[in-house]
């Protein structure tokens, strides 16, 4: 089980903040496959990867990173802080 | 090193006055104000939205990176989130070294690192209606000076 | 524009937060400071002499200039002469722009010309006797950056 | 006539701070070759021209700008502000 989050306008796409999901993927892209084929607002959320960043267990990572042992995933846009 | 994540407003020149009691080897002091612009005239507000568990962390790995590459004798980072009217200070970033080239290297290096690093999303709120600020590619370019 | 050439201390905060009530289209302010350093616990004093008919007259061409290449909101430059105590403030500028790569450059740009090319010289004072400051070879280079 | 300044050590080495000056020369250089013929210690003040700078009518100038119409020049080392 890991604590799924959203921010920014994939928070708004998807209608939440955060979920627990069940997953049987080992890494990212698989996570991002399986949600994509729930529901349309996953699909529409996740259509374009190059729009979006991934942190694991709260560091950014990169799509191909493993979920082995891991609690916690991300999704957000490009950050835009300063 | 001090390190604010807070909603909060601050008061910026009552921040730079404490920064600047500093040991006596410091000579240069920079700092950085973001504001809210409103370019248009046409912003309500703006809402920032963060990464709570990340954001911290985050800051702290990007302020001791600049602290080690610059020997700064002190750093602070002040971000906010929430809602922000037109023309109140969104963040704030100030390093203190013996000189100024150190000083001002830190300051870039810090703004650019918080700009598409640090876990922060901005909304405008206009009277037309809501829209996410875009990243820019030239803020994401500007990383790649930092690189060795 | 606002500058000013004086030998009284001045409060770095109050000047930043003035400066820092800017017209909405600023989302950027840099500051620098620079402090009478002491690096070895030595210094009684500096003393700072300038050439009161030309040093206003400097500062304000450097201004500017800087205002013409970066197009600023406003710039500020605050210059000390006479007696200093370790650790007081000689020196502050501070630039408005919308973005931060323009108030990051120009700040350097006037730093690096104030440096150089304003008509002051420090003389520093310490328990073994006073000395004039050196011009260094690093300042001078600084200035080329900055000839297209 | 004109008004000669000195600053910083050039000022201590010739022991004021300005002084008026009757000249022939045509440019900062002639100038600095009278003054240097007067005195040791204005000799001294000018023995090492690269460590000197100089101000015509309060604007930078090079060693040879005439001083026609000029009402004053001053000399000093390489400034140290900011």
């Amino acid at each position: 089980m890991l604590d799924v989050l959203y921010f920014a306008w994939v928070r708004e796409r998807i209608g939440m903040p955060k979920e627990r999901v069940e997953t049987q993927a080992t890494d990212v892209a698989g996570l991002i496959e399986e949600l994509k084929a729930r529901e349309a607002r996953y699909a529409l959320a996740f259509s374009d990867l190059s729009a979006l960043r991934v942190a694991v267990d709260q560091d950014l990572a990169d799509f191909d990173a493993p979920l082995a042992g891991v609690r916690e995933v991300a999704f957000f846009p490009p950050m835009t802080g300063g | 090193m001090r390190i604010r994540v807070q909603n909060a407003a601050f008061d910026i020149g009552a921040e730079l006055a404490e920064f600047s009691n500093v040991r006596p080897e410091i000579g240069a002091i920079v700092s950085f104000t973001g504001m809210v612009r409103d370019s248009e005239g046409r912003l309500d507000h703006m809402e920032i939205e963060h990464y709570p568990a990340m954001t911290e962390r985050a800051i702290t790995a990007i302020a001791e990176e600049a602290n080690t590459r610059w020997s700064l004798g002190d750093v602070l980072v002040i971000h906010r989130f929430g809602r922000l009217q037109p023309g109140e200070a969104i963040m704030m970033v100030a390093t203190a070294a013996p000189h100024r080239a150190n000083a001002f290297a830190a300051a870039e290096f810090l703004m650019d690192y918080l700009k598409s690093r640090a876990p922060f999303w901005k909304k405008e709120v206009t009277r037309d209606g809501a829209a996410w600020v875009a990243a820019r590619d030239v803020d994401e370019a500007a990383l790649s000076r930092w690189r060795d």
